[in-house]
C-alpha cells in the first residue's frame, strides 16, 4: 500500500505516523510538504497530529487552506483513502471533508492519556478488520477534541453508520461520545485518538499496530 | 542620552564600586546603552558573580563527558557516535509574575539551549515548587505554570516525561519553575558558541525583536518586594509555533557546513549572546543595530540590546554561506538578517543609523566581570530527633501520607503534558525515571529530576548529597547507567551570610556525591534572590540527570505484579528526622535528615543495576519520601496488586516510614535467586511478602486497607 | 484603515470556555452572572480603500478563514481613517 | 441585562496568533492586510441592576478573571434591557 503523509508547519506527529505506516506497509510513506501542489499516486493520504500553524485562530483552520489541501480533497473525492488523526481530524472538518467541528475540551485542559474506545462501525476499509462493538485502546493528546455537530448531523452520522469510534469514558465532552467519524462513502476517517502511538508493547500497547495492519490487509 | 546619576546606576542593579569599575574599564563614563549592557552582563544571572568560585569546585569530568559546564548545555557520549545534550534552567521570577507565559518561555528557553548545540530535543522535564496548597495564590500559580509548560512543550512536539512537584509555605511568595531539556545529536555534528574568523558575518535568525522583557535579567537578580506587580511589563510572551519552525530550520542548516558558531538569545538576548560568542572566541564584534529585525517602531539601541524577545538565535556563518542559510530560514518563514561581523579589536562596537553608539572591551563584559567571595556562615546543625510517638494506626498514617500534597499522585499534572509524542516514550511519567528510546536503536535514555528541600533546609550539605544520590538511585531503579547531572541551584539572597552558607554547603555535598558516584555536573544554572521581605525559600538545589540503557528491553518498572515476592534491598528503616511522616502525620519539621552513605549507595545501586541488566529483575522501586510503606503502596497501586506484609510482623514507625537512603524494593517471581545473589554480594535485604495477589494492603493480622481506599 | 471582526458562536453551539467563565465567576463570588459566551475579536490593519470595498473584502476573509461557518457567526466593521 | 467585554493584548505585547492570521490571510491572496491582532470578546448575562453598578461589577470581573492585567487591556460595555 502506498501512503503519503502531509507535513504542515507545526505538524509534530508526522514522523510517528510515518513510522507506524512503514511498520505496517513495509515501505516508507511519501512525505508531502504543505506547499506542494501535487501528490504522487498513493492509496492513502494521511494528515498527522500536531499543532499546524500553532493551532492559532482555530485548530486546523490555517492548514485547511494550504495549497496541498486541494489535492487532498481531490484524492478524497476520487474515493481515495484519507485519514486525519487529531490535528488531521480538525483539518478534515475545517476543509469540509467531514462534518462538525472540534471545540475546546470540556475542562479546558490539554489531555494526554490512553483511552478505551468502542468500535462503532466497520463500514469502511479503515475499520473492516475491527470487530463492531469491540474495544480498542489508543491514546488521546489534544486540547480541542470536543466533537460538536448539530443534532440533525449527529442523527445522520448515526443513521448512516458513520460514527467510527466512541469513547468508553468521554474525556472531553464530545457529543454522543464521538471519537471518530467517516464521510458518506466511508473513505475518509477523522479521529482524535492516535493509533500510531501504541504500536508496540514497549510503548504500552499494540492496538494501534493492529489498526494499521488491518488497513493494509484490505489492500493486500 | 540621559546623564547618568547614582539613581540610574542603582536602577540598573549596579553598586557604586561596580560603576567605578566600568569607568575604569572604559577609561571614561559609559553612555546609557553601555551602562545597560554592563548591567545585564554583570547581573547575577549572567555573571554568576556570587556563585562562580563555588561552582568551580564541582566535579565536571568523566571519560564519557564530551562537554561540561561552559557551553549552552552539557554533552555526554552515549555510544555509537551519538551524544545526549542536556541542561536545566530556572524561570522562577517570571513564572510568579505571569505563570503561563513565565513557565512557557522557560521551556522555550531551555529547548533553545539544547538545539543550539545541534541536538534535536527528545524529552523535557520540569521541577516545580509552589507555596502551601491553601495559600490564596497557589491554585492560580499551579494552574498557570502547568498549562504554560504543556502549552509550549505540547505544541513544539517534545514529550514531557517527568518532573517533580513540591509544596511548602516557604515558596508562597517565590515559586520555583525549573525546566530541563534533553536532546540527541551526532557527535560529529555538535555546535559550539565560540566565534571565530575575522570578518565572518554575524547573523540574526528567528522572531523579530520587540520591547519584551527589557531588564528581565536584572529583574531575575533582584529580591522581590511587595511592589513586584509593578515590574510586570517586563514579562515576555512565548510563541511555540515559531520555536518549532526554528528547531527545524536550525537543524536543517546544521546538516550543511555553514555554521561556525551558534548561540541562542536567552536572558539579556542580543547582549549576552553576542558578548559570549565573541569573548569565548577571543575576537571582537561589530553590530549594526539598524539591521536588527524589529517588531515595533522606533526601537532604540538600548531596547534592542536588552530586549528578551523569545525564539531568536545568533550565529556566525562561514563566509559565502549567507544565501544558503537565508534560503532555509525563509522557507520556514523566519527572519534572517546579517547584523554585523567579527573583528580583531577585542572590542564590542555598536553602530546605529551610521553612528557609533557603543565601544566596550569584551573582556570587561565577560571574563573580567566582578566575582565575589561573599561572606558565608556555616549552617547551625539541628539536634537529632528524640523518639517519635507511633501513629494510632499505621495504615491511617499511610493514607495521610498518600494524600499529602508532595506524595499525592501528580497524574493531573502530567496528563496535561503530551508525554508520548515522538513515539519513543517507553517510561511514562509516574515511574522512577522517564525513559525515551533513542529513535531506531535498542538504546534508551532515562531521565529524572530530584531534590528534597526539607533535607537541604535541615542540613544543606547532606541535602546536597542526597539530591545527587536520589537522581542516581532513580536512574538505577529503571536499570540505567547514570551518566551525568545538570542542576538549578535555587537559593535566597546571597548577600546574607546564612543563605550563602547554605549555598556553599549544598555545593560541597553535591560535589562529594558526584565524585563518589562518578556522576559529574555537565551544565546548570543558579537562581539567587528567591526571597520576599526577608523570607527565603527552602534551599533547593534541584538536580536533573540522564542515564543510559544500552538495551532498553532490559529495564525495570515499579508496578508490582500478582504472584511476586517482595524484597527490601538495603537496611530496614531507622530514621524519622526531617521525614514526611514527621511533617505530615506528626505536624513537625524537625530533626536531622537521613545521611547518605555514598559507598553503600554505590554498592546497593550497582547490585540492582546488574540484576536488571542481567534480566533477573523487572520490578524495582527506590525508597524515598514517606519511606518503605509509601514505596510499597506506590508499587501496589501502579500494579493494581495487593500485598500481604503481615509475616514480617513489624510495628516500628521508623521501619515503615523512615527515610533512610540507598534502599530499593524489588518484586520477583522467586525471591530465592535474588536472595542468593544478595548474600553473595553482601547486600542487606529483607523478604517483605510472598506471592501477593489480593486487592488489599495488609501489614498485620488487624491492619488491612483496600487499594481502592488507598487510591481515593 | 482598520477593520474589526467579531466572531461569535452560533446559538445552540456548546461553549466550553463560556461555561467555564460563568462557573469561575460564580466561584469568585460574582453571583449575578447567568451565562457567558466567549468569542473572538480581531483587529486588522488593511490598505486604504473605499469602505464598502473594504467591508466586502473583510467579509470574504471571514468566510474563507476567520470564522468557521459550521459553528460561528461574524460581524465586520470598518473604521475609516 | 447584558454586558460585553473586549479583551485585547497591550500594545507591544507579542501576538503570535495575530501574526499567524495576517500571514495566512496573505497566503490566501488578501494582499492588503498589514497586520492582525486577536483578542477576546465575552458576552455576559447578568442580573438587572443600575448600569453604573453593572459596569463596576464587570470591570471587577475583568480584573479578577477575564483579563490578564500583565499583558491585556479590557473595555466593558453595558447593554441595558
Ligand atoms: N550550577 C551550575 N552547575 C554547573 N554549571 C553551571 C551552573 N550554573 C551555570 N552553569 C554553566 O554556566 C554556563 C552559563 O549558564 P547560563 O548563563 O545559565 O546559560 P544561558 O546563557 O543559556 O542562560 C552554562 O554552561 C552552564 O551550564
Ligand atoms: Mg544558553
Amino acid at each position: 500500500m502506498k501512503c503519503a503523509v502531509i507535513v504542515f508547519p507545526g505538524s509534530n506527529c508526522d514522523r510517528d505516523l510515518a513510522v507506524a505506516l512503514e511498520h505496517a506497509a513495509g515501505q516508507k510513506p511519501f512525505m508531502a510538504w504543505h506547499q506542494e501542489t501535487a501528490l504522487p499516486d498513493v492509496d492513502l493520504v494521511a494528515l498527522p497530529g500536531g499543532f499546524s500553524y500553532g493551532d492559532y485562530l482555530r485548530a486546523g483552520a490555517m492548514a485547511a487552506k494550504s495549497p496541498i489541501m486541494r489535492e487532498v480533497i481531490n484524492h478524497a473525492d476520487r474515493g481515495g483513502l484519507t485519514l486525519g488523526i487529531c490535528n488531521g481530524f480538525q483539518q478534515l472538518t475545517e476543509c469540509g471533508l467531514l462534518p462538525g467541528a472540534l471545540m475546546r475540551n470540556r475542562d479546558l485542559k490539554f489531555i494526554c492519556k490512553d483511552v478505551d474506545l468502542t468500535v462503532a462501525s466497520t463500514a469502511s476499509p479503515f475499520l473492516s478488520a475491527l470487530r463492531k462493538g469491540g474495544s480498542v485502546r489508543y491514546p488521546v493528546a489534544h486540547h480541542d477534541g470536543n466533537y460538536f455537530a448539530d443534532a440533525d448531523t449527529l442523527d445522520r452520522l448515526e443513521d448512516e453508520d458513520r460514527v467510527a469510534f466512541r469513547y468508553a469514558e468521554n474525556p472531553n465532552g464530545s457529543q454522543r461520545d464521538i471519537a471518530g467519524i467517516l464521510n458518506e462513502r466511508g473513505n475518509v476517517l477523522g479521529m482524535m485518538p492516535h493509533p500510531e502511538r501504541l504500536i508496540a508493547d514497549d510503548l504500552g500497547g499494540s492496538d494501534g499496530a493492529a489498526f494499521f495492519a488491518g488497513l493494509m490487509g484490505v489492500f493486500a | 542620552m540621559n546623564a547618568i546619576d547614582a539613581h540610574i546606576v542603582q536602577d540598573h542593579g549596579l553598586t557604586t564600586e561596580e560603576y567605578d569599575r566600568i569607568v575604569g574599564a572604559l577609561g571614561r563614563h559609559p553612555n546609557m546603552l553601555e551602562l545597560g549592557i554592563y548591567s545585564v552582563m554583570w547581573s547575577e544571572h549572567c555573571s554568576y558573580k556570587s556563585s562562580r568560585i563555588h561552582l568551580k569546585t564541582l566535579p565536571t569530568e568523566a571519560p564519557w563527558v564530551i562537554q561540561g559546564p561552559g557551553e549552552n548545555a552539557g554533552v555526554v557520549d552515549i555510544g555509537d557516535g551519538q551524544a545526549a545534550i542536556f541542561k536545566m534552567e530556572s524561570h522562577n521570577h517570571p513564572s510568579f509574575i505571569e505563570p503561563y507565559q513565565g513557565a512557557a518561555t522557560g521551556v522555550g528557553g531551555i529547548m533553545r539551549d539544547v538545539f543550539t548545540m545541534g541536538a534535536r530535543p527528545i524529552a523535557n522535564m520540569n521541577a516545580l515548587r509552589f507555596g502551601s496548597p491553601d495559600h490564596p495564590k497557589t491554585r492560580h500559580l499551579v494552574a498557570g505554570v502547568v498549562a504554560g509548560i504543556g502549552g509550549y512543550g505540547n505544541c513544539v512536539g517534545v514529550p514531557t516525561v517527568g518532573g517533580e512537584t513540591n509544596f511548602h509555605p516557604r515558596y508562597n511568595a517565590n515559586i520555583l519553575v525549573n525546566a530541563m531539556c534533553v536532546g540527541l545529536a551526532d557527535q560529529d555534528k555538535i555546535f559550539y558558541s565560540a566565534a571565530a574568523g575575522i570578518g565572518n558575518p554575524v547573523v540574526y535568525v528567528g522572531s523579530k525583536t520587540g520591547r519584551d522583557g527589557i531588564h528581565g535579567a536584572t529583574m531575575a537578580s533582584a529580591e522581590f518586594t511587595e511592589d513586584a506587580e509593578e515590574k510586570r511589563p517586563t514579562v515576555q510572551v512565548g510563541d511555540p509555533f515559531t520555536e518549532k519552525l526554528l528547531i527545524e530550520a536550525c537543524l536543517e542548516l546544521m546538516a550543511t557546513d555553514a555554521i561556525v558558531a551558534i548561540q541562542d538569545m536567552g536572558a539579556a538576548g542580543l547582549t549576552s549572546s553576542s558578548v559570549e560568542m565573541a569573548s569565548k572566541g577571543g575576537v571582537g564584534i561589530h553590530l549594526d543595530l539598524s539591521t536588527v529585525p524589529c517588531r515595533e517602531e522606533a526601537m532604540q539601541p538600548y531596547e534592542m540590546m536588552l530586549s528578551e524577545s523569545q525564539e531568536r538565535m545568533l550565529m556566525v556563518l562561514k563566509p559565502g554561506k549567507e544565501a544558503l542559510a537565508r534560503g532555509i530560514f525563509e522557507k520556514w518563514q523566519l527572519d534572517f538578517a546579517v547584523i554585523g561581523e567579527l573583528t580583531d579589536t577585542g572590542q564590542m562596537v555598536l553602530t546605529f543609523e551610521g553612528e557609533q553608539v557603543a565601544d566596550m572591551p569584551l573582556d570587561s563584559l565577560a571574563d573580567d566581570a566582578p566575582v565575589y567571595d561573599r561572606p558565608h556562615v556555616q549552617p547551625t546543625p539541628r539536634a537529632p530527633l528524640e523518639t517519635v510517638a507511633p501513629p494510632c494506626s499505621t495504615l491511617d498514617a499511610l493514607k495521610t501520607l498518600m494524600t499529602s500534597p508532595d506524595i499525592a499522585s501528580k497524574r493531573w499534572i502530567w496528563e496535561q503534558y503530551d508525554h508520548m509524542v515522538m513515539g519513543d516514550t517507553i517510561g511514562r511519567p509516574g515511574g522512577d525515571a522517564g525513559i525515551v528510546r533513542i529513535h531506531g536503536t535498542p538504546k534508551a535514555l532515562a531521565i529524572t529530576t530530584d531534590c528534597t528541600p526539607r533535607y537541604c533546609e535541615a542540613d544543606p550539605f547532606e541535602g546536597g548529597k542526597q539530591a545527587v544520590a536520589e537522581n542516581w538511585r532513580n536512574l538505577t531503579a529503571v536499570g540505567a547507567t547514570p551518566l551525568a547531572i545538570t542542576d538549578c541551584l535555587n537559593f535566597g539572597n546571597p548577600e546574607r551570610p546564612a543563605i550563602m552558607g547554605q549555598f556553599v554547603a549544598a555545593i560541597k555535598g553535591m560535589g562529594e556525591a558526584c565524585h563518589a558516584l562518578d556522576f559529574p555536573v555537565v551544565s546548570g544554572n543558579v537562581s539567587l534572590y528567591n526571597e520576599t521581605n526577608g523570607q527565603a525559600i527552602l534551599p533547593t538545589p534541584a538536580v536533573g540527570a540522564v542515564g543510559l540503557l544500552k538495551d532498553a528491553s532490559r529495564r525495570a518498572h515499579l508496578a508490582a505484579k500478582p504472584g511476586q515476592d517482595l524484597v527490601l534491598i538495603g537496611k530496614p528503616g531507622t530514621h524519622l528526622g526531617a521525614s514526611l511522616y514527621l511533617r505530615e502525620v506528626v505536624g513537625r519539621e524537625d530533626g536531622t535528615p537521613p545521611q547518605v552513605n555514598l559507598a553503600e549507595e554505590r554498592k546497593v545501586g550497582d547490585f540492582i543495576r546488574t540484576q536488571i541488566t542481567a534480566n533477573q529483575l523487572r520490578t524495582v522501586h527506590d525508597i524515598s519520601g514517606g519511606g518503605l510503606l509509601v514505596a510499597l503502596a506506590h508499587m501496589a497501586l501502579a500494579g493494581s496488586c495487593g500485598m500481604d506484609l503481615s509475616p514480617i510482623a513489624a510495628n516500628d514507625t521508623a521501619f515503615w516510614f523512615g527515610e533512610d537512603q540507598a534502599r530499593y524494593i524489588a518484586g520477583c517471581n522467586d525471591a530465592q535467586a535474588l536472595i542468593t545473589a544478595e548474600e553473595a554480594a553482601v547486600i542487606d535485604f529483607l523478604l517483605l511478602g510472598r506471592k501477593n495477589t489480593t486487592l488489599y494492603l495488609k501489614i498485620s493480622a488487624i491492619e488491612t486497607m483496600s487499594l481502592a481506599t488507598l487510591a481515593a | 484603515m482598520k477593520a474589526t471582526v467579531h466572531v461569535t458562536l452560533k446559538p445552540g453551539v456548546l461553549d466550553p470556555q463560556g461555561r467555564a467563565i460563568a462557573g469561575a465567576l460564580g466561584d469568585l463570588g460574582f453571583t449575578g452572572v447567568q451565562s457567558a459566551r466567549q468569542g473572538k475579536f480581531i483587529e486588522l490593519d488593511i490598505a486604504d480603500q473605499p469602505a464598502d470595498a473594504a467591508k466586502a473584502a473583510v467579509e470574504d476573509m471571514c468566510k474563507k478563514l476567520l470564522a468557521n461557518p459550521v459553528i460561528e457567526n461574524y460581524t465586520v466593521e470598518i473604521i475609516g481613517e
